[in-house]
């Protein structure tokens, strides 16, 4: 069930460069899934107008709080990024259909670049939880904008590649997944298109759910802000109400 | 609820508050959020005679206190509308305003005759302004000969009254108010979007894949609002009036302005709740103006064209 | 500093930011902040024959993101402009573009003749779209045919170039720039304000005395980008591009649009230092964004026309 | 000398109902004299866009520090009242010209309305440090508005009005000024423009000096907003820069 709640921030840091960890308190945490995004109000202000989409990035139901992870990148997150512990936060969610945890049996690739990682932390946990065990692939630019790596290495096998080389391996995620054994059942990832792309041709057999961007309106599926052309028998599909998870295969290039 | 309540051609409405079309899709999204039968009305989704994919993304770009949308008019065609959309919206108490759009004339001649006699269609509402379309859209609502033969055509085969959406992008909207009222329009729309443009800082590159895209929200809220002021000294005919309206307030100078009922398009997707909680707010509002129905307040700028006396 | 100048017909510019017409007055109050030297040119309030004090107050009123004016074209005339106004500016090593007003076409030819004989005058602005005025002002600027007849009389007396002002109260500001083109303008300056509305709540009653006013401010950027861009693909013109400029990369966005060089309006009571600011960033902005000079950006959205395929 | 600055916010708090102390510190204090007025960005937004005039209501030059207090009316000083000590806050000023301090001799009258009250309290300190004796006489809605009563008290006579009688005369300030003697030698206003007006003609001998409110856009006389017919040679007069304060008789009714 969509709601929109004024929680209360628990507290804010910058983790890495332009990375925040951003936790809050509220009643709707309690519906959220691994994989399903916020749409956050920065500010009670029409400059910015739009709400921002960020992904779930940590659950923790008892406590009634969730975690998100983001980058500063324009009005928005800057704006966000202010908030301080104590602040109210607008949030409009769930949104969308998270990843399937229960898709997974024994092993599981998680492959995620940039701010697409923040998802796959929370959907690692909980693998994890079920006995499932996770090998990481996280993608960054720069050793500076790494993120989580001991969080990520804590629950499995982490790898981490920085375009610049100065940290793990030098260049894409991909090069480090050309390198490891393709023994999981399923994978999952979520980070720019190409991104994505490049994956799901990497392991045309294997089940693989894939978590996907577009600029959104509404961020509930009555704008037709977010579509992506289907190649299923649907003619399109919307990311924030159809996805932003979607299996392999069923998003058009 | 009877002094919010107002009476327009084919339109019981409980209340002036409606979703403007194009930001409410066809009603699913918000009928899982709260019981549309709540609205005064529902304007869905432009509808076409085949169904179209729209423009490429992005097909939103925000900008100061607005956005910036190219949707290209994306919806499932009339026939999928009609079989799937409205049956769907017909559990609800609310009248339904379709949105009607197309290439040529003859596309909006064919979908209105049809559209207009859906069980729950009350009124019909010829998009002439949509500016994110090649063809069609906007070309019929700069023009006040080619706005006025529409109308008249689509009167002629419409089974419901018809409201004409008027286009912002013009030099002078009263001359296209006055033409489609000729042409036998039973209320006016207005407005709909105004052409505008985002780039990236860093490439130049428009962000929109469509380059340009129609400006709606509160930036646009001064001009929507002196062209319903406009119009409403010079035609007779109802006005819904729309553009940046966020809060009850903007709905109050809209009526001021003379507004029979208003439309709420961007403010959905800030707050998806904004309808009924501006209908909520509404009787406070009456009150805290000493006005007893929504009606005293429609067109209460006007009065002080005659006391005001100028340099 | 000459990766920052633009040479446009009169004017040696030694960066392409100038303040906006009725924006910085005659300069007096700003030349009390820094030094007017440093500015690429200055647009003079608009001029009239006699002085006029303008319309009753209350003149401006805020919107989301923007501001409306009703100032009215207050100046003290030409007569004044030209014995204490211009020669106070003389002292200052910049250029004068002296926008010229009337309420008929005898008014701007007067005024123009005698303007651009000025010594420090460089170009005259022809503001055929100020919204505010009864007579006059946008009406010359609305139709083609009358702005074009207006440029050529004006180009027949004036002893400098001529840049028309253009008002984006228009369905087709192209054809309005194709038709002052024709009439031997020798660049634009758009965009004026975008006529609007506001009104007190509680009484419904407008706020500017005037009724409605000019909006201005980043609200009214994503049209005039429009306007710029698409008057680009069609003149040759220079293009000084205005509307909502408060930052570095509103200027680099207006410049990628097509514009030649930008002015400043309303930004201008927000941080009354804005110009020097703006000048001073500018080439830190070249250097992100790999530009050895500003003419490498003009148009560059452009280009992405030919290589992007649409649907 | 007008320069723009990002000052301080020392404290603010709420003294009256919707009436907000605000004390910040800057190098520009130096520069001001009672009767001028700063220009204040409520936020470094586009939503409040324009500057807002405020009153200077105290000055304390050792400290770097001036007041203003200020009533909430809308979107502009809806943010100023969020702000908090430690805050930045954007100042363009000194503006206008002040209160000839010198033109009192003896014994002054000082006739405050509403948010007219604010600026008549460092012109009553100054002209109280001169060795003028003041008497001050306040207007204000409701006795829940009243402020800066005992502030006042303190430097002098003070008579307070409301419009509905909780506290002090009942009604306007002219109520107040029929029933005291016009023993004064010079007399000092800032109010609502019918009430100056009041003043002015119930003193005609006299000299007087009146601060007047207009909607302003640049604050520095540049765009011609803030104009108000007058009575002497010139046909206009900007408040923000021939004004705020007029010798009476300057502006046109
Ligand atoms: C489902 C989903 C989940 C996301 N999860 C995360 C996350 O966990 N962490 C994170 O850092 N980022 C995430 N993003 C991207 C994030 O939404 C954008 O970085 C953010 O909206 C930028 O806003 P801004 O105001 O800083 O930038 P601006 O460029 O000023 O934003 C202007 C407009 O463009 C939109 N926009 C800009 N970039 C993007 C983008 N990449 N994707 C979608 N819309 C964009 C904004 O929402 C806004 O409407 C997610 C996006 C989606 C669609
Ligand atoms: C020289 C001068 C000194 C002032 N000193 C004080 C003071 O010390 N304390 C105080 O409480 N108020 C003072 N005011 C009034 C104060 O400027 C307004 O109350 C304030 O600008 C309202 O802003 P807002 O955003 O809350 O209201 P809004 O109504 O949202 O403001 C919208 C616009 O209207 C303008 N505006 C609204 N009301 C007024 C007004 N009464 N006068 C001028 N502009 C207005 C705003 O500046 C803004 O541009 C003074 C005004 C002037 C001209
Ligand atoms: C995303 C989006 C899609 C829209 N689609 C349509 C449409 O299909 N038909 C139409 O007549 N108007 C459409 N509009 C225009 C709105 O109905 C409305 O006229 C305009 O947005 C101004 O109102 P607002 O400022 O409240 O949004 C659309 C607007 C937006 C923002
Ligand atoms: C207070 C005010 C006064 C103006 N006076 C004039 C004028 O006298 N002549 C003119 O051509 N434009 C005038 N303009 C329009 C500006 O020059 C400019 O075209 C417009 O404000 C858009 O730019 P901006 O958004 O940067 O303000 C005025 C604008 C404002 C806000
Ligand atoms: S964002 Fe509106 S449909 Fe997806
Ligand atoms: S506010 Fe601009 S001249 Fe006074």
């Amino acid at each position: 069930m969509i709601r929109k709640e004024l929680m209360t921030v628990v507290r804010q840091r910058e983790i890495a460069y332009r990375i925040f960890e951003l936790t809050a308190r509220g009643s709707i945490v309690g519906d959220m899934e691994p994989g399903q995004f916020v749409h956050i109000r920065p500010a009670d202000s029409f400059e910015p107008l739009l709400r921002r989409p960020i992904s779930i990035a940590a659950i923790e139901p008892e406590k009634k709080e969730f975690t998100m992870l983001y980058r500063t990148e324009g009005r928005g997150t800057e704006v966000l990024a202010e908030k301080k512990s104590g602040d109210a936060l607008d949030v409009l969610g769930p949104l969308g259909n998270g990843f399937p945890v229960h898709e997974a049996k024994r092993k599981a690739l998680l492959v995620g670049g940039g701010i697409g990682v923040p998802p796959l932390y929370e959907l690692a946990r909980q693998l994890s939880t079920l006995g499932v065990e996770t090998v990481h692939v996280l993608g960054f630019d720069s050793a500076d904008s790494v993120f989580y790596e001991s969080e990520f290495s804590a629950i499995g096998k982490t790898y981490v590649a920085t375009v610049d080389g100065t940290r793990g391996t030098a260049g894409f995620v991909t090069h480090v997944l050309e390198g490891i054994p393709d023994d999981f059942d399923t994978y999952y990832s979520c980070g720019p298109a190409p991104m994505l792309k490049a994956v799901e041709q990497l392991y045309p057999g294997k089940t693989g759910y894939l978590s996907y961007e577009q600029r959104m309106g509404c961020g509930i599926g009555a704008c037709f802000a977010c579509v992506c052309k289907s190649n299923d028998a649907r003619d399109y599909v919307k990311v924030c109400s159809d996805g932003p998870v979607f299996p392999a295969g069923v998003v058009a290039g | 609820m009877s002094r919010l309540a107002v009476k327009l051609p084919g339109l019981d409405l409980k209340n002036p508050i409606m979703p403007a079309s194009g930001c409410f899709g066809f009603g699913r999204e918000f009928a899982n959020l709260y019981d549309l039968s709540q609205l005064g009305a529902i304007m869905i989704k432009a509808t076409t005679r085949e169904a179209r994919f729209g423009n490429p993304t992005p097909r939103v770009a925000e900008t100061a206190s607005g956005m910036l949308n190219a949707i290209g008019l994306q919806n499932p065609g009339l026939e999928k509308v009609l079989t799937e959309e409205l049956p769907f919206l017909e559990q609800f108490d609310v009248p339904i305003i379709a949105n009607v759009a197309g290439s040529q004339m003859e596309d909006y001649i064919e979908v209105a005759e049809v559209i207009s006699r859906a069980p729950n269609v009350r009124a019909v509402e010829l998009n002439i302004s949509c500016p994110n379309v090649k063809e069609g859209g906007i070309a019929f609502g700069t023009d006040p000969d080619t706005a006025k033969a529409l109308t008249e055509a689509v009167k002629a085969v419409s089974a419901v009254p018809v409201y004409v959406k008027l286009s912002p992008n013009v030099t002078d909207i009263v001359q296209i108010a006055e033409a489609v009222e000729a042409g036998g329009a039973d209320g006016l729309t207005m407005i709909n979007t105004l052409l505008g443009m985002r780039l990236d800082h860093k490439t130049g590159k428009p962000i929109l894949a469509n380059r340009t895209g129609g400006l709606s929200g509160p930036a646009v809220k001064p001009v929507a609002l002196r062209m319903v002021y406009e119009v409403r000294k010079r035609t007779v005919l109802p006005i819904i009036g729309m553009g940046g309206i966020s809060a009850p307030e903007d709905v109050i100078d809209f009526l001021s302005a003379g507004a029979d009922a208003v439309a709420v398009g961007t403010a959905n997707f800030i707050n998806p709740f904004i309808c009924p909680e501006l209908i909520q707010n509404l009787p406070g509002k009456l009150d805290e103006l000493g006005a007893e129905s929504v009606s005293d307040l429609t067109g209460r700028s006007h009065l002080y064209e005659l006391t005001d006396h100028r340099a």
